[in-house]
């Protein structure tokens, strides 16, 4: 049949309408509109049986009890445990995205080794040998305390292994980064004597004044911190923050009040000598001071007075009266230190001014007060095998007071002063002020060990990387801190499975200190970590095995506390900003951001409000009548004596005149797109300054200049 | 759109609505299946397309 | 659809500002519980995807007297002018997507019908609704911490808070296992609610006169005499709700003990708050 | 080449130089419809429309097109129903112009949505209480009505026509005409309200807030009112920007004078309607809201008092009165000015209703959200006009669109273009 053009014309329009009518359209419409329901690239999460774990989280200080939901074998959500002692139920941000950091692809995922600029895996028999080959170099040329080492804190029975590792090396240069207990105890240290650490019983202090301590900013425990806070509504105690921003728990507070920045310790001591002058304190406590009690008085009245520290602090004299009249006549006053989450700088002056407070107003070991208790001790290892090396070794001077000082004197030296350095969660080349020349003097150090579970600034730094389990995979003893009135001993137990190769960070030690053998070996005969913790927690490990908690102490401590207060008396100088430039630049604590050497997870960086962070710009804030010329979330250059950054700007009316405030935890140069290169790290613009005494970093900021940019 | 969807119910609004769609809809159909079976009719019975 | 008993719910709760510490939990909480995925950059926050958003909120005064509060903004899920169940949402999704739920008075989002006309966003004055305009992507490895209790969105689709309806739906599972009629108030506690470590989220059933959100909002059972639409204002003076005067009858209600607070969670004309302040529903003019 | 494809007795350009134009607007049309193709491949990340934004510019555009194309309804109501025979002379056009509105509205829709594929849920799982719902039917069935409508016209193409059955089809469609016309203008009536009504009903949003009749608010019947007002305009704007490209006249003055007569008393009317409905909103709906009108035209980089004045008194008032005043409206120039600045005005009250109400803070604490359109966004908006240019010189070289085109060009042909 010949198909002309008109039955062609026919076929084609016959064969469109009989497609038209036929189910095809409706079939292949329905199709693919059920296609878009379950496009392949969406994730569909496997569905299995629901379970709870009980753990403890260890991101921070905090210590709190999680809950984690798990559907078969894998954690879906953690959330805070009901009834635990320190955080009932409860939890914060960082915790609750804790399953951020488990299955992060940007973990370290098994051992490396350092090649040049780049990392090669290696497997954990490779890694602890060559370690401990290098150790092994280290002991024989009879320079045990070359080997140096950091860890973020000196409590529960890891920071033991890694300081029972230290001493039967025979190295006496282990350090810890500034944390609020270590200045705790440095505090406690200076007014009680050693071996203690204070507390403060904020939830039943019907007057808080808060030296800038971020009470609802993650000073502290933070979860407990905000139920402390948030009960005060109820029981009607009062709140007063002294700082020079409108920080959340100022905006929380009864009152704010602005001081100037660094001055805190010259406030605190004007309340003094209020309180002294208008014989407001607890004469029976008093009576039983030490150090020259009148010599402190005659200091005050004379250099302190509220008159002279007016134009000093930027707080009227009147107010100065008026708060520390209300502070000694409260009930139940405490006076609370440690400015934003309290870790980092701080003064010692400052913190000991402000406990004096507490002192002289009679609050110690009462209900509502400041708790001075012994720092808590429930871990019992077996005595240390010591070989001569490691005795000698350990007759050794520090390389220095503090960590920083150890770096600079790195930095300083032409010869090596530290051979090997262990770096055990703690990220020095991002929290210490200064950060570059962290850097610089990691890079000085020969042998570097990280033990990390992230690629963070420090462990790019290192030759060998050991990575180890998050707090999900791992058991570990976690024991409170921080500031919290009751002691309690949390257990952090493995819920899940390691995703990559990964290990405890206490089988990594007891698996080097093994490969080193000989006394070395003899003092971790422990099959495991897991071995080992149960052995050296024999009084608590029934309840922590049990409950996954083991309360050691609650309830106001007992017992008289020392107070001297000689340190004060000898008129400590005020630390001052370093530079000349008229404004002052401070860290602001965001409770969304960790200041700590962890990158905030995704999800936390996605909370961060874009008056902090915008696009890859950290904001500062800035009170409109010192930002002149700079726009609202216009451009600027922010310098200091230490660097320059291009910022933004947000015109706060909440931040005092004249001060500059940049939030801490931005900034991160490592490679993970969610968390990293977003914003400048505040502590590569702020140098340290040392606090004469104390030998403490007491920079709390630094002088600045911004301009348009 | 058809009263086996599970949304529909026999209220005041869907009664008005779809009364009238369906009518409007009747109306468009029924008119233009008229109009081509009437030029169906149209072009057997004549076969010019002279008249307008 | 039957109900487990004859009274319908009525679920609500009170956010306590003066206890808002504005830390994020609730946020971070939401996220993880609902499967809310995250990208890249996520400071504009006008396209970010956070069912809770809180809001930090100033007196507008300048230093030192500034002051500023933590506004935490889940989807209010409206009852609509007279409560009658027609939300700014629900009453404008052209396919039946969101809907109100008359048993429990939540607002629900069908993902895998709406089909992304976006005009529920634009009739929500409290912007509670979120588009995915990206197709959610995880990390590799971290679609392991998803939960299976609540579908990831493709993109094309608007999303937003269920009062994490999943919690609901199990803990009446539960019930019905367990032969009891009805949920307990403590067994269905949204994601928020639970992880707020101030404590200051209150959830549970505004009709119910035993849940704490009633004893703090005291409801007000009649309509509020100067505007009909207004249903279920609160009795208590230190309770407002966000727009209330729209007449969109949230669920979610606030509690302050600042008047400026209070006052921020409305419009009001020059002198008018002074006028309104102290009326507190239907009884307090009696 | 296409001279047997060309009207009887018409004289048009040839066909390179055709060609060559259609190509030009064809490029244009091809970068709008990559960017089409990018949205719906890549998704709405494509736009800068965000969280506030759901609606914006092709939801304005959308709006739009569909009022300036209410000239194809007004026309036929009038023709059909009314009886008013002149405009049989322009019907033709009005109509193609409607069918590339509404083409237009139905395809900026299917790229606007987040779920193209499932655009269809609108239908199925039809929420009747939604304005929009009711866009989507009467939309749907009024472009229905005008394919109905656009087809004898298609059919009286030389060669088509030839063929007895289509001739026989294109001769009844005219015949049932009014009855597919009458069903149009009541489609036409809901959906151009609804349009108006999916603004009005949104309570949650007092910019945009009216109270109205029943369950329409008086946006429902202020948007109707404003596309068979400024719906002429267009197709008059459209007819005279054809005739000056052509170089030809096309529709005797006399139709012209009756359809710009008509439109307007119809500006008139709406916009004396439209000044009561915003004295009412204003003084009355905002105030009880909280809300003083300041609040919505001060405090932001963009929208003013301007806008509002811009629209009503410029856009509004003038137009209206140049076309009722017999002189004015048969002086050339003041005609053009007057549909021009209709056709503006129509649009401007689109974008108000649409953008400006996104834009508005609600929350006392909220702030004024701006937004720039991306590329994307601006190709796939003028895509459509880049269509509508392609088709009306296809249909106007192959079709009888201008029934007196011969008549008014009977002596000399003037110089010709596509």
């Amino acid at each position: 049949m010949k198909v002309d053009r008109r039955s062609f014309l026919g076929l084609g329009l016959g064969a469109v309408a009989g497609i038209a009518v036929s189910p095809v359209g409706i079939k292949l419409t329905d199709d693919s509109s059920i296609w878009t329901q379950n496009w392949p690239w969406t994730p569909v999460p496997v569905d299995g049986e629901v379970s709870y774990e009980s753990s403890v989280c260890s991101l921070c200080p905090g210590s709190c009890g999680i809950s984690v939901r798990k559907i078969g074998d894998r954690p879906v959500k953690i959330e805070g445990l009901a009834g635990h002692p320190i955080n009932d139920g409860g939890a914060c941000l960082h915790g609750i995205a804790g399953l951020q950091y488990l299955y992060d692809p940007s973990r370290v995922k098994t051992p490396l080794k350092k090649n040049g600029n780049t990392f090669e895996a290696i497997s954990w028999e490779d890694a602890i040998s060559l370690v401990a080959a290098k150790l092994a170099d280290i002991r024989n040329s009879n320079a045990p305390e070359r080997l140096a080492g950091i860890m973020d804190k000196d409590l529960g029975s890891v920071s033991a292994l890694f300081k029972r590792f230290f001493n039967t090396f025979g190295s006496p240069n282990i350090y810890t980064l500034p944390t609020l207990e270590s200045n705790l105890q440095a505090t406690a240290a200076t007014v009680h004597g050693k071996g203690q650490t204070i507390a403060f019983d904020l939830e039943n202090a019907d007057f808080v004044l808060s030296f800038g301590a971020g009470l609802i900013e993650g000073w502290g425990s933070p979860v407990n911190g905000f139920k402390a806070n948030a009960s005060r509504k109820e029981r009607h105690a009062k709140l007063y923050q002294i700082e020079p921003r409108l920080s959340n728990t100022a905006a929380n507070a009864d009152k704010w009040i602005p001081v100037k920045p660094g001055t805190e310790a010259d406030l605190a001591l004007a309340m003094c000598a209020v309180i002294l002058k208008k014989k407001l304190f607890d004469s029976k406590a008093v009576a039983n001071f030490k150090g020259g009690v009148n010599k402190l008085n005659a200091l005050l009245q004379k250099t302190y007075a509220p008159s002279k520290m007016a134009e000093t602090t930027g707080v009227k004299s009147s107010d100065i009266d008026t708060i520390a009249t209300l502070f000694a006549k409260a009930k139940m006053p405490v006076a609370v230190f440690g400015k934003g989450r309290g870790d980092g700088a701080q003064s010692l002056k400052e913190l000991v001014a402000v406990h004096t407070l507490n002192c002289l107003v009679g609050n110690i070991n009462k209900k509502g007060g400041a708790f001075v208790q012994p720092e808590t001790a429930y871990l019992e290892f077996p005595a240390e095998s010591m070989d001569s090396i490691a005795t000698d070794g350990l007759t050794k001077a520090k390389a220095g007071r503090y960590a920083h000082q150890v770096f600079e004197k790195i930095n300083a030296a032409s010869q090596p002063v530290v051979e090997a350095l262990f770096v055990y969660n703690a990220n020095p080349c991002y929290t210490l002020h200064g950060a570059d020349n962290i850097k610089k003097a990691l890079g000085k150090i020969p042998f570097v060990v990280s033990f990390s579970s992230f690629l963070d600034e420090t462990a790019k730094q290192a030759d060998i990387i050991l990575p180890i389990h998050t707090f999900v995979e791992r058991l570990e003893d976690v024991p409170s801190c921080a500031g919290l009135a009751k002691s309690v001993v949390g257990l952090t137990k493995p819920v899940s499975p390691p995703i990559f190769d990964t290990k405890n960070p206490g089988d990594a030690i007891i698996l080097i200190a093994k490969a080193l053998e000989g006394d070395i070996a003899q003092s971790f005969e422990w099959d495991s970590y897991d071995d080992c913790l149960e052995s050296v927690t024999p009084g608590i490990w029934d309840d922590l095995s049990e409950e996954g908690v083991a309360v050691i102490s609650e309830g106001i401590p007992t017992g008289s506390v020392a107070v001297n207060v000689s340190f004060l008396a000898d008129n400590p100088a005020t630390v001052q900003a370093q530079g000349d430039d008229s404004l002052t630049l401070i860290p602001i604590d965001n409770m969304r951001l960790p200041s700590a050497g962890t990158a905030a997870s995704p999800f936390a960086v996605k909370t961060v409000s874009d008056t902090i962070l915008k696009g890859t710009d950290s904001v500062v804030e800035i009170n409109p009548l010192t930002a002149r010329g700079l726009e609202d979330r216009g451009y600027a250059t922010l310098t200091t004596p230490m660097g320059t950054a291009r910022v933004r700007v947000n015109l706060n009316e909440g931040m005092m005149p004249g001060v500059i405030g940049m939030v801490e935890g931005l900034g991160h140069d490592f490679d993970n797109k969610y968390v990293s290169n977003k914003g400048t790290n505040i502590n590569d613009l702020i140098g340290p300054v040392i606090e004469s005494g104390s030998g403490l970093d007491a920079a709390f900021g630094i002088k600045a200049k911004i301009s348009k940019a | 759109m058809f009263p086996f969807n599970f949304e529909w119910a026999w209220d005041i609004a869907h009664v008005v609505f779809f009364g009238g769609f369906w009518y409007a809809i009747g109306i468009l159909g029924a008119g233009m299946t008229f109009c081509i079976l009437k030029a169906a009719y149209d072009t057997m019975k004549g076969n010019g397309a002279s008249d307008h | 659809m039957k109900q487990e008993n004859n009274k319908a719910h009525k679920f609500g709760m009170v956010i306590d500002l003066d206890k808002c510490t504005g830390c994020g939990s609730c946020m971070v909480s939401c996220m993880s519980e609902n499967n809310v995925p995250f990208k890249e950059d996520e400071s504009n926050k006008k396209d970010s995807i956070t069912w809770m958003r809180v809001y930090k909120i100033t007196n507008g005064k300048s230093f030192p007297d500034t002051e500023i509060v933590y506004l935490p903004r889940p989807c209010q899920h409206c009852g609509g002018k007279g409560d009658h169940g027609h939300s700014p949402c629900v009453s404008v999704c052209p396919a039946t997507a969101t809907d109100y739920g008359y048993d429990t008075g939540i607002v629900s989002q069908i993902y895998t019908r709406c089909f992304g006309c976006r005009y529920c966003m634009g009739a929500c004055p409290y912007h509670a609704r979120y588009f995915n305009w990206w197709d959610p992507k995880w990390p590799e490895g971290m679609e392991n911490y998803l939960s299976p209790n609540v579908s990831p969105r493709m993109r094309g689709v608007v999303e937003k808070c269920s009062f994490c309806y999943h919690r609901y739906q199990a803990a009446r599972d539960k019930a019905y296992v367990d032969g009891r009629d009805d949920i307990e108030e403590q067994e269905y506690q949204t994601a928020c609610t639970t992880a707020c470590p101030a404590g200051a989220i209150v959830f549970g059933d505004l009709n119910n006169p035993a849940h704490a959100v009633h004893q703090i909002v005291k409801p007000d059972p009649h309509p509020d005499p100067r505007n009909k639409h207004i249903v279920g204002k609160s009795r208590n003076p230190n309770v407002f709700r966000l727009l209330e005067r729209l007449g969109t009858n949230p669920k979610v209600y606030y509690l302050s003990e600042r008047e400026w607070v209070r006052k921020a969670g409305d419009n009001y004309l020059e002198g008018e708050w002074d006028e309104i302040k102290n009326h507190h529903g239907s009884s307090s003019h009696d | 080449m296409d001279s047997a494809l060309i009207p009887e007795g018409a004289k048009r350009c040839s066909f390179p130089k055709f060609a060559i134009g259609i190509a030009i607007v064809g490029a244009v049309l091809l970068w709008g419809v990559y960017a089409m193709f990018l949205c719906w491949f890549k998704g709405l990340n494509q736009t800068n429309m965000n969280d506030y934004y759901g609606f914006a510019l092709w939801i304005w555009a959308d709006l739009a097109v569909i009022a300036v194309g209410g000239g194809a309804f007004f026309t036929g109501l009038l023709k059909y129903i009314f009886k008013v025979d002149e405009l049989k002379n322009i019907i033709n056009f009005a109509v193609i112009i409607g069918f590339i509105c509404y083409s237009s509205a139905l395809l900026i829709l299917a790229i606007d949505i987040g779920q193209p594929l499932r655009g269809w849920f609108i239908f199925w799982h039809a929420n009747v209480h939604s304005m929009l719902t009711e866009v989507a039917f009467c939309l749907s069935c009024y472009f229905a009505v005008l394919t109905i409508e656009f087809i004898p016209n298609i059919l009286e193409n030389r060669q088509v026509n030839r063929v007895p059955f289509f001739h026989h089809l294109a001769h009844n469609m005219h015949g049932v005409m009014a009855i597919f016309a009458a069903t149009g203008a009541f489609l036409s009536f809901f959906h151009q309200g609804s349009l108006g009504g999916v603004a009005g009903v949104m309570f949650g949003r007092p910019f945009a807030v009216r109270e109205g009749l029943l369950i329409w608010p008086w946006t429902f019947f202020l948007f109707t009112w404003s596309a068979a007002a400024f719906g002429p305009c267009f197709t008059l704007l459209v007819a005279k920007i054809t005739e000056t490209i052509t170089g030809k006249k096309l529709v005797k003055d006399n139709v012209v004078h009756l359809l710009a007569k008509i439109s307007g008393w119809m500006i008139t009317t709406y916009i004396i309607a439209k000044i009561i409905d915003t004295i009412y909103w204003a003084t009355v709906t905002i105030p009880s809201l909280g809300f003083k009108l300041s609040h919505f035209y001060t405090n932001n980089s963009f929208y003013g008092y301007w806008i509002l004045i811009t629209e009503v008194v410029l856009c509004g008032v003038v137009p209206g009165a140049l076309l009722i005043i017999k002189s004015t409206r048969e002086n050339p120039t003041l005609r053009l000015i007057a549909i021009v600045l209709g056709v503006i005005g129509v649009c401007l009250n689109r974008w108000v209703m649409v953008l400006q109400i996104m834009a508005v803070p609600v929350m006392s604490f909220d702030t004024w959200a701006l937004y720039i359109p991306s590329w994307q966004e601006i190709a796939t908006t003028i895509l459509p006009v880049a269509y509508g240019i392609i088709l009306i010189a296809i249909t106007y070289r192959y079709l009888p669109v201008f029934p007196q085109e011969q008549e008014l060009n009977s002596i000399e042909p003037a110089t010709e273009a596509e």
